[in-house]
């Protein structure tokens, strides 16, 4: 496959994460966000896929089979079954109103481009729109984690940031060194797994969200 | 033989964690605990010393030490003793006050030295990747420990720290990623260790700008928030006031350290990249927030240990501002101030610890005549907090010395003025409410059992470091601080 | 030998200002019962009533500590040794005097003997003694810096504020060739001797009622010998305050060699000037009520603005 | 009152024999500097800290405050081991902090740079410290603990930008460095400077408005401590002036900055009113002493400022060198005396436990080696002959006067009017001390614990007779004094010094002899004056023994014929009442009287009188200040959500704005 195509797949495949991103913010319930956030990570392992492909670098494909099966997979399917063990409202409850988040959204994404736009030259070392995409996912990422109430939402948050890495970290010249990517999924599962230890552990010895508590301040 | 030291020591370190989840008796785990904490220190004295003698050290191409490596290593080392040694006499209260389960024990102590290790992995890393995992495996294990207790704020305070460090942790990946990236294509896509600081550093005047300073910031501000500079302050006094008090010191004396070097290493890629004014402007801008922030903050506290975190705030404000005014001076002071507030905060949380423990409250309203009851640990506490707040003969006025130095020499009168400002306030703040806890006569509800010797031993460790390094910087660790400032400003 | 004839004079002149003490003091009791269409006593009572009191025994209070008893022969001591330090029949310019004192030293002595006489007041125990030392260390600390101000705005003039030097040289000016200056600092000076003599209006020296006393309720507990001494101690205070004045405003005929007709004509002066002021003292005595004492303070800040004007025009 | 181990007490007069040996021998080391013309001592020291040097060096300044220092030391050491035999917490303690305080101070004195400086400096705050709180369970006196070190930890602050801007620009900390980084310096940011080290200093030599700490931490300490801290401690920080405005910061030629002049002259007059005022009005011994510190201090500045002013190539040399030596004399007297009355309060504080002199009296006839050294105390601090206090002052009130006139103009009027202020001073002193001395000794007991007082011990005395004979020493004998003077004044001002301007004829003449400034001489002789007196004292005593042995017999004190008792005698607060309503504007004095009647509202049970002054300066300054702080913070802090969503969305702005503001190149 040739290296323009792979950067307009590329360019494409930005454009899609963006999307799903936005979905997640956009997202009243629960489910949607988790299933967005299982889509997006989908997109991600193609685009590994498609960077594979055009760079030959069999690690990209490798890392595009982690993703799928650990993030599109794996740590949806802990946040659901958490959600499960824990009868608590489906819908979300947004700390600023929806709308009020898309338009900060919007104002993220410009910023991430205008930024990678200033940079010139080094563009090549990244193909394509990973930079400012990359940038952009992370932003919204946390965006989301700030403007939802709910602990699970924001580990969705997370996730979302954190593709939003791994999307730059592949686009990057021929992707990261393997046991770095490795390393990283680790990490981030193992951080998952805590989290979801403590809400659990919050639901069951105080009954709320561990992330209304709000007594330490000051 | 040296090499394999690198990644020796952090494995044994793990190796000593898991076979603590195998034992159940108390005793044994303590004793593990303090001999395997001694034994770290010794193996980082042998790194320091091959290093002193043969310069930097790597091994397996992903582990390295420098002189910069090392002087975290044995603050590491040297912190990981003392807390092991006072948490014999905390974990004996802690169970007699029934806030500790004896069946938890083991995988508090294993936690304890996975945190360890990590923290080693961490300052060991030569691929900034590595740094990187070793940093989020710090956040995990801590959050655990922080949680550990399992009552609610305990918990609310660990979701606050994983959530807020993961969310900085990952803007620090993406700034490696970044670096990686300008790195690779410098070096036009060649692959060989390109994720490795060392070989960073070797080609970073050609690195491109633009894109490193994108980096550094998502670094700054990542990896800023590990270590507690303001504004992104805000989860580290709720952790290390939660903590148990062993796992506080570790947390402020270590810990924060750690991400500090974090960013030290990407500041000298920085540094070569962009010219100096640049990282040096950013950190000096979050140094001086983190300074004035955390004044208020200080002065209007009644929470001990909050008062402790966010007295840590203030100080990593501090070193930041020495990286930032930069020059030789500056740096060198920073480092050094590294070291001192290490020590020193580590020793005063623990001392705060032992106050705690014995009137069963963090509210500095009312604790009082601790000297009455507890001689020892009230001349300490007092001691530590002199120290802090910055006067001779200990070792925080030093450093603080030559950084006002550094920004004299550097020219940033208004910068001074205001940090001087706080620092005087902060002063009395910190006094103030110290000398209410220390002085008067305490009421007859207080604990006054005797203080036990192996803990104040372990205080002592501290204690002696202070005083010493606040008369005298030992010619060796000159050199060391020399050689490291070398490495960081060329 | 130059040395020897100076002493002599010194003591000569201290001794002549000691011996006629008490005689102003008479003329003034005199000039008052006159004025008041009185006989009144004869101009030497206050020798009468020295030798009366010396010849008496004496009755001390049984709380006063042994220092009590030596504190009026201080007290005497200390204001007579002011007396060395003016210029009453001589000013013997230039070096051939031996140093003793300025003005500065002379009013400092004076505050020694009023800083003795309080300790003493306050050694009995009793109240009258203790309102009476608060009192007069009030009026005194008052009057202080103005005669001070008043004395160095002459000093400044002479740039010495040693009294013989300032009389030797006013000596050669013209008497009339004052300046502003001058008038501030006399007037001054008047106001101040008033209270620094204990005189209406700032303080009674007749009465005995212990409310209103300041100086004479200091006294309350000496007696005999005791008392005599300090009673000496005013009169010389007055008249070395009123040579003072004389000395520094009035350097008039003043001596210089010891002819007979020389010292003749300076005790003619020295007469001369004694009369006029304390004929000024009498007079006014006789003429105002005493001041409550809160009022003296405002009375007192006359003579400081004074001596303070006399200063600063002096020096700008 | 805790009786101690004998080891214990054994140990304790080591320890003070130790301290005084090291007294004894550095003052001889002064002594040889002085006037055994040893040139300067220097003495490197090992390199502690990679980026300084550190070194001792003394030379005529150092050596002078170096004897000051001793000179208490000396007197302390001997008198310390009985005070803390009576009662002491912790003697142990106190003595290790007793010998580092002053150590301390000798290195201040001594030190050859500036980082030796500012270490000595701060040791000696921090070991004077310990002394002050040494009593932890006493609320009071750690909170003055509080309020001294903010205070001296403020000014070590204003201190440390002086000599580091100096140090960074001189490449290195010794004196010489800094001397010729000071000279490439522009005026105004050498006078900045100059104010800067003024502040410094001044917080520590409790100069108004800086004082509050003082009075409230110098009588908490131990007594033979206040003595060191009144009586010393004040006069390093002063030595610190002295250096840094004469000598580091000073032009390498032509005149110092008539700014500095005027500043440090009018801050001394203010503060040797205001202390002394506010002495007055205090009944605690201890606390009266320490307001006089107050007044002291400015007293030596007030000839500080006039030296500046008339510093060198105005055309008034001698005149500045008359200047600096009456300040530094009175350095050296203040030391003396003031250390004697702290003592003296000391020896009274032991034997009674009390401080409040209204609850003391009649203590004359039962401590009367206290009672007379006291005394003789009072009159020297009171500036009345024969005594030292009045020499100093007789030579600031010369060189105002000369000065003034010299001057001409508004500097002349300012000497004109630091002239009259230091003669009120002077007036009020007498009263202050008539009233303090009077109230604690004389009279009758006002208390059991009065009642009881029995003399102190022997070394208590010895140390008391030390310093007074320095007192009489250098009352009688000014002229040695002058040759004291020599080094320090040439050193700081160039020229002749002190002996060649200020003593005429020999050591027995005091004489302002401003010849050079075509002033005439005047010439005064303490020795003679007070030969005098003790000669007229002599004869009035024979005379009034001499026209018949008169009878002498006991009575009662006149009490309008009621039987007196001590209620009857004057207390402090009466004493000092006429002067709280004149001066009313500055003590703005509150009252309550609470009357608890009978039946009937004209059956009075009893009448409780309270009544207290403000010191201008706290209330105006350092409460309002206090509280702003205190209520910003408050506020700042009670912004800060514990909400994690505000936790994030705070690190997602700063990294936006961090973007924003540094990623463009």
């Amino acid at each position: 496959m040739s290296v323009d195509l792979a950067t307009r797949l590329i360019d494409v495949l930005g454009g899609l994460l963006l999307f799903s991103t936005l979905l997640i913010l956009a997202a009243g319930q629960l489910f949607r966000a988790i299933y967005a956030v299982a889509v997006q990570s989908v997109f991600l392992a193609i685009a590994g896929a498609v960077l594979g492909a055009a760079t030959g670098n069999p690690d990209l494909w490798i890392i595009a089979g982690i993703t799928i099966v650990v993030k599109a997979i794996l740590l949806p399917w802990l946040l659901i079954w958490v959600v499960r063990r824990i009868q608590i409202p489906r819908e979300i409850e947004p700390v600023i109103p929806i709308n009020a988040t898309l338009g900060l959204a919007a104002g993220i994404v410009v910023l991430a481009f205008r930024l990678s736009a200033s940079l010139g030259p080094v563009r090549q070392a990244i193909t394509g729109n990973a930079l400012p995409v990359g940038i952009a996912l992370i932003l919204l990422g946390v965006l989301v984690m700030a403007s939802r109430r709910k602990a699970l939402v924001q580990m969705v948050g997370l996730f979302a940031s954190d593709n939003g890495i791994f999307f730059t970290g592949m686009a990057v010249s021929q992707g990261m060194p393997l046991i770095i990517e490795i390393g990283v999924i680790l990490d981030v599962v193992l951080g998952a797994l805590v989290m979801g230890i403590l809400v659990l552990r919050v639901r069951s010895s105080v009954d709320t969200d561990i992330a209304d508590l709000e007594d330490l301040r000051g | 033989m040296a090499s394999s030291l690198l990644w020796l020591t952090p494995l044994l370190s793990f190796a000593i964690g898991l076979a603590m989840l195998l034992v159940r008796d108390r005793r044994v785990l303590a004793t593990l605990d303090v001999a395997g904490s001694l034994v770290l220190l010794g193996l980082t004295l042998a790194i320091t010393g091959r290093v002193e003698q043969g310069g930097p050290v790597s091994a397996l191409g992903i582990f390295r030490a420098d002189h910069v490596t090392v002087l975290f290593l044995v603050l590491i080392g040297l912190l990981a003793v003392a807390v092991s040694l006072v948490t014999v006499g905390w974990m004996r209260r802690e169970l007699a006050r029934g806030q500790m389960r004896a069946e938890r024990l083991r995988y508090y102590y294993a936690l304890v030295h996975g945190f360890l290790a990590t923290m080693l992995v961490t300052v060991l890393a030569d691929n900034l990747g590595i740094l990187w995992i070793a940093m989020e495996g710090t956040t995990i294990t801590s959050a655990l420990l922080v949680g550990f207790h399992g009552d609610k704020h305990g918990l609310e305070a660990a979701w606050k720290y994983i959530i807020v460090t993961t969310i900085g942790i990952s803007f620090g990946l993406f700034g490696t990623v970044l670096v990686y990236g300008a790195a690779a294509h410098a070096q036009g896509g060649v692959l060989a260790g390109a994720m490795n600081w060392s070989s960073i550093v070797a080609i970073a005047p050609r690195l491109d700008p633009g894109i490193i300073r994108i980096g550094f910031i998502f670094v700054m501000v990542g990896y800023g928030t590990k270590a507690g500079l303001a504004p992104v302050h805000m989860w580290l006094p709720d952790a290390h006031s939660q903590a148990p008090t062993p796992v506080s010191a570790l947390l402020s004396g270590a810990l924060i350290k750690c991400a500090l070097f974090g960013i030290i290493r990407f500041h000298t890629i920085a540094r070569a990249a962009c010219g100096p004014a640049f990282s040096q402007g950013l950190l000096l801008t979050f140094g001086l927030v983190s300074v004035v922030v955390a004044t208020p903050f200080i002065l209007a506290q009644y929470d001990l240990k909050r008062l402790l975190g966010y007295s840590s705030v203030e100080h990593v404000g501090i070193i930041a501002l020495g990286l930032g005014f930069g020059g030789r001076l500056g740096t060198y002071a920073a480092l050094l101030h590294v070291i001192n507030h290490g020590v020193t905060k580590a020793l005063v949380f623990l001392v705060a610890g032992d106050a705690i423990g014995r009137y069963g409250t963090r509210d500095m309203r009312v604790i009082r005549g601790l000297l009455g009851i507890a001689p020892v640990a009230g001349t300490l506490l007092l001691m530590g907090v002199f120290s802090l707040a910055g006067t001779p003969p200990f070792s925080i006025f030093i450093s603080e010395l030559m950084i006002i130095r550094a920004g004299i020499a550097a020219g940033r009168y208004v910068i001074l003025a205001v940090f001087l400002f706080a620092v005087v306030t902060i002063f009395a703040g910190f006094i103030h409410r110290v000398g209410q806890m220390v002085f008067g006569t305490a009421d007859a509800s207080v604990g006054r059992e005797p203080e036990a010797r192996l803990p104040v031993l372990g205080l002592l460790l501290l204690v002696a470091a202070m005083v010493l390094l606040g008369v005298y910087v030992p010619a060796g660790l000159d050199r060391v601080l020399a050689h490291a400032t070398e490495i960081i400003v060329g | 030998m130059d040395n020897t004839a100076a002493i002599g004079k010194i003591v000569a002149q201290a001794g002549l200002l000691v011996l006629l003490g008490p005689l102003v003091t008479g003329f003034i009791q005199k000039l008052k019962a006159r004025l008041q269409c009185r006989q009144g006593a004869s101009l030497w009572q206050p020798y009468r009533d020295l030798a009366k009191l010396l010849r008496k025994g004496t009755v001390q209070s049984d709380s006063a500590s042994p220092f009590f008893r030596a504190i009026p022969v201080l007290v005497l001591a200390a204001t007579v040794t002011t007396t060395v330090m003016l210029p009453v029949l001589w000013a013997p310019a230039g070096a051939a005097r031996l140093p003793m004192g300025d003005a500065i030293l002379l009013l400092a002595l004076l505050a020694l003997a009023r800083f003795l006489c309080a300790i003493g007041a306050l050694d009995a125990g009793g109240a009258f003694g203790g309102m009476g030392a608060s009192r007069e260390m009030t009026v005194g600390l008052l009057v202080e810096p103005a005669m001070m101000m008043a004395v160095f705005s002459v000093a400044v003039a002479g740039g010495t504020t040693d009294l013989v030097h300032l009389a030797a040289r006013r000596g050669m000016l013209p008497a009339l060739a004052w300046q502003a200056p001058d008038l501030l600092a006399l007037f001054a000076m008047l106001v101040l001797a008033l209270a620094e003599t204990g005189r209406i209006p700032v303080d009674n020296p007749d009465t005995h009622l212990e409310l209103t006393m300041l100086h004479e309720g200091m006294l309350l507990e000496h007696s005999g010998p005791g008392l005599a001494c300090i009673v000496l101690a005013t009169h010389t205070k007055q008249i070395v305050i009123l040579t003072l004045v004389a000395a520094l405003f009035f350097p008039l005929g003043l001596a210089e060699g010891s002819e007979p007709l020389e010292i003749a004509l300076a005790g003619g002066a020295l007469f001369a000037k004694l009369f006029a002021l304390a004929t000024f003292l009498g007079l006014v005595e006789s003429s105002y009520a005493k001041l409550r004492f809160f009022r003296v303070p405002q009375f007192l800040g006359l003579g400081l603005v004074c001596a303070f004007l006399a200063l600063a025009l002096r020096i700008l | 009152m805790e009786v101690h181990k004998p080891s214990l007490r054994g140990a304790v007069w080591l320890a003070h024999l130790l301290i005084l040996g090291g007294a004894s021998a550095g003052a001889t080391l002064a002594l040889r500097v002085l006037i055994g013309g040893a040139g300067t001592l220097s003495l490197t020291l090992p390199r502690l800290f990679p980026f300084a040097e550190m070194s001792l060096s003394m030379d005529g300044l150092s050596a002078f405050f170096l004897l000051v220092v001793t000179l208490v030391t000396a007197a302390a050491a001997l008198y310390g081991p009985s005070y803390l035999g009576a009662h002491a917490k912790a003697p142990l303690v106190q003595t290790f902090a007793l010998g580092g305080f002053v150590a301390c101070m000798a290195g201040v004195c001594c030190a050859g740079d500036g980082l030796t400086f500012l270490l000595a400096w701060e040791g000696m705050t921090l070991a004077s410290y310990v002394l002050v709180i040494i009593d932890t369970r006493n609320e009071e006196n750690t909170r003055a603990g509080l309020l001294y070190l903010v205070m001296a930890h403020a000014g070590t602050a204003a201190l440390l930008v002086v000599f580091l801007t100096l140090s960074a620009r001189g490449q290195g900390f010794d004196f010489a460095a800094l001397r010729t980084a000071a000279r490439t310096l522009q005026e105004p940011t050498r006078t900045v400077l100059f104010m800067l080290a003024l502040v410094g200093f001044g917080a520590k030599a409790g100069v108004v408005p800086l004082h509050v700490w003082l009075p409230k931490a110098h009588p908490a300490a131990p007594s033979h401590a206040s003595a060191l801290m009144s009586g010393v401690m004040l006069k390093v920080a002063l030595y610190g002036i002295f250096r840094l405005g004469f000598d580091i910061l000073a032009p390498a030629d032509g005149p110092l900055p008539a700014s500095w002049g005027w500043t440090v002259l009018i801050v001394g007059t203010v503060s040797a009113v205001m202390g002394v005022l506010l002495a007055l009005q205090q009944h605690d011994l201890k606390r009266l002493l320490a307001f006089h510190s107050v007044e002291n201090v400015g007293i030596i500045l007030i000839g500080a400022g006039l030296a500046m002013l008339l510093s060198r190539g105005r055309g008034a040399e001698p005149l500045a060198v008359l200047a600096l030596a009456a300040s530094l004399l009175h350095t050296l007297n203040h030391a003396a005396f003031k250390g004697l009355l702290f003592l003296g309060a000391g020896s009274v504080l032991s034997r009674t436990g009390v401080r409040n002199m209204e609850e003391l009296g009649g203590l004359a006839r039962r401590m009367p080696w206290t009672t007379w050294l006291f005394l003789l105390g009072a009159v020297a601090i009171s500036a009345l002959p024969p005594l030292n206090g009045f020499v100093s002052e007789w030579m600031t009130f010369q060189a105002l006067l000369l000065g003034g006139a010299k001057l001409g103009g508004a500097s002349g009027l300012l000497a004109g009017v630091a002239a009259s202020m230091l003669a009120l001073t002077g007036g009020l002193a007498a009263a202050c001390f008539a009233k303090a001395f009077g109230v604690t000794f004389l009279g009758r007991p006002r208390s059991v614990h009065a009642e009881h007082a029995t003399e102190s011990p022997a070394p208590m005395i010895a140390g008391m007779l030390l310093l007074a004979g320095a007192c009489v020493a250098l009352g009688l004998l000014p002229g040695y004094a002058m040759r004291l003077l020599d080094g320090p004044t040439q050193e700081l001002l160039g020229g002749l010094g002190p002996s060649a301007v200020v003593t005429a004829r020999g050591p027995l003449v005091l004489s302002g002899n401003g010849a050079a400034s075509g002033l005439e001489a005047t010439s005064i002789s303490v020795t003679a004056v007070a030969a005098l007196l003790a000669l007229l004292a002599a004869v009035a005593w024979v005379l009034r023994g001499w026209p018949r042995r008169a009878p002498r017999r006991l009575a009662p004190t006149w009490t309008c014929g009621m039987l007196p008792s001590s209620r009857f005698d004057y207390t402090a607060t009466a004493f000092a009442k006429p002067l709280r309503l004149i001066f009313a504007a500055v003590y703005r004095p509150r009252r309550a009287i609470a009357r608890e009647t009978g039946p009937s509202p004209y059956v009075v049970r009893r009448l409780g009188y309270t009544g207290e002054v403000v010191d201008l300066a706290e209330t105006m300054l350092y409460t309002r200040l206090k509280r702003w702080i205190t209520a910003t913070a408050q506020g700042i802090r009670a912004y800060s959500t514990g909400r994690i969503h505000g936790y994030i969305a705070f690190v997602l702005v700063t990294l936006v704005l961090a973007l924003l503001f540094f990623a463009r190149v």
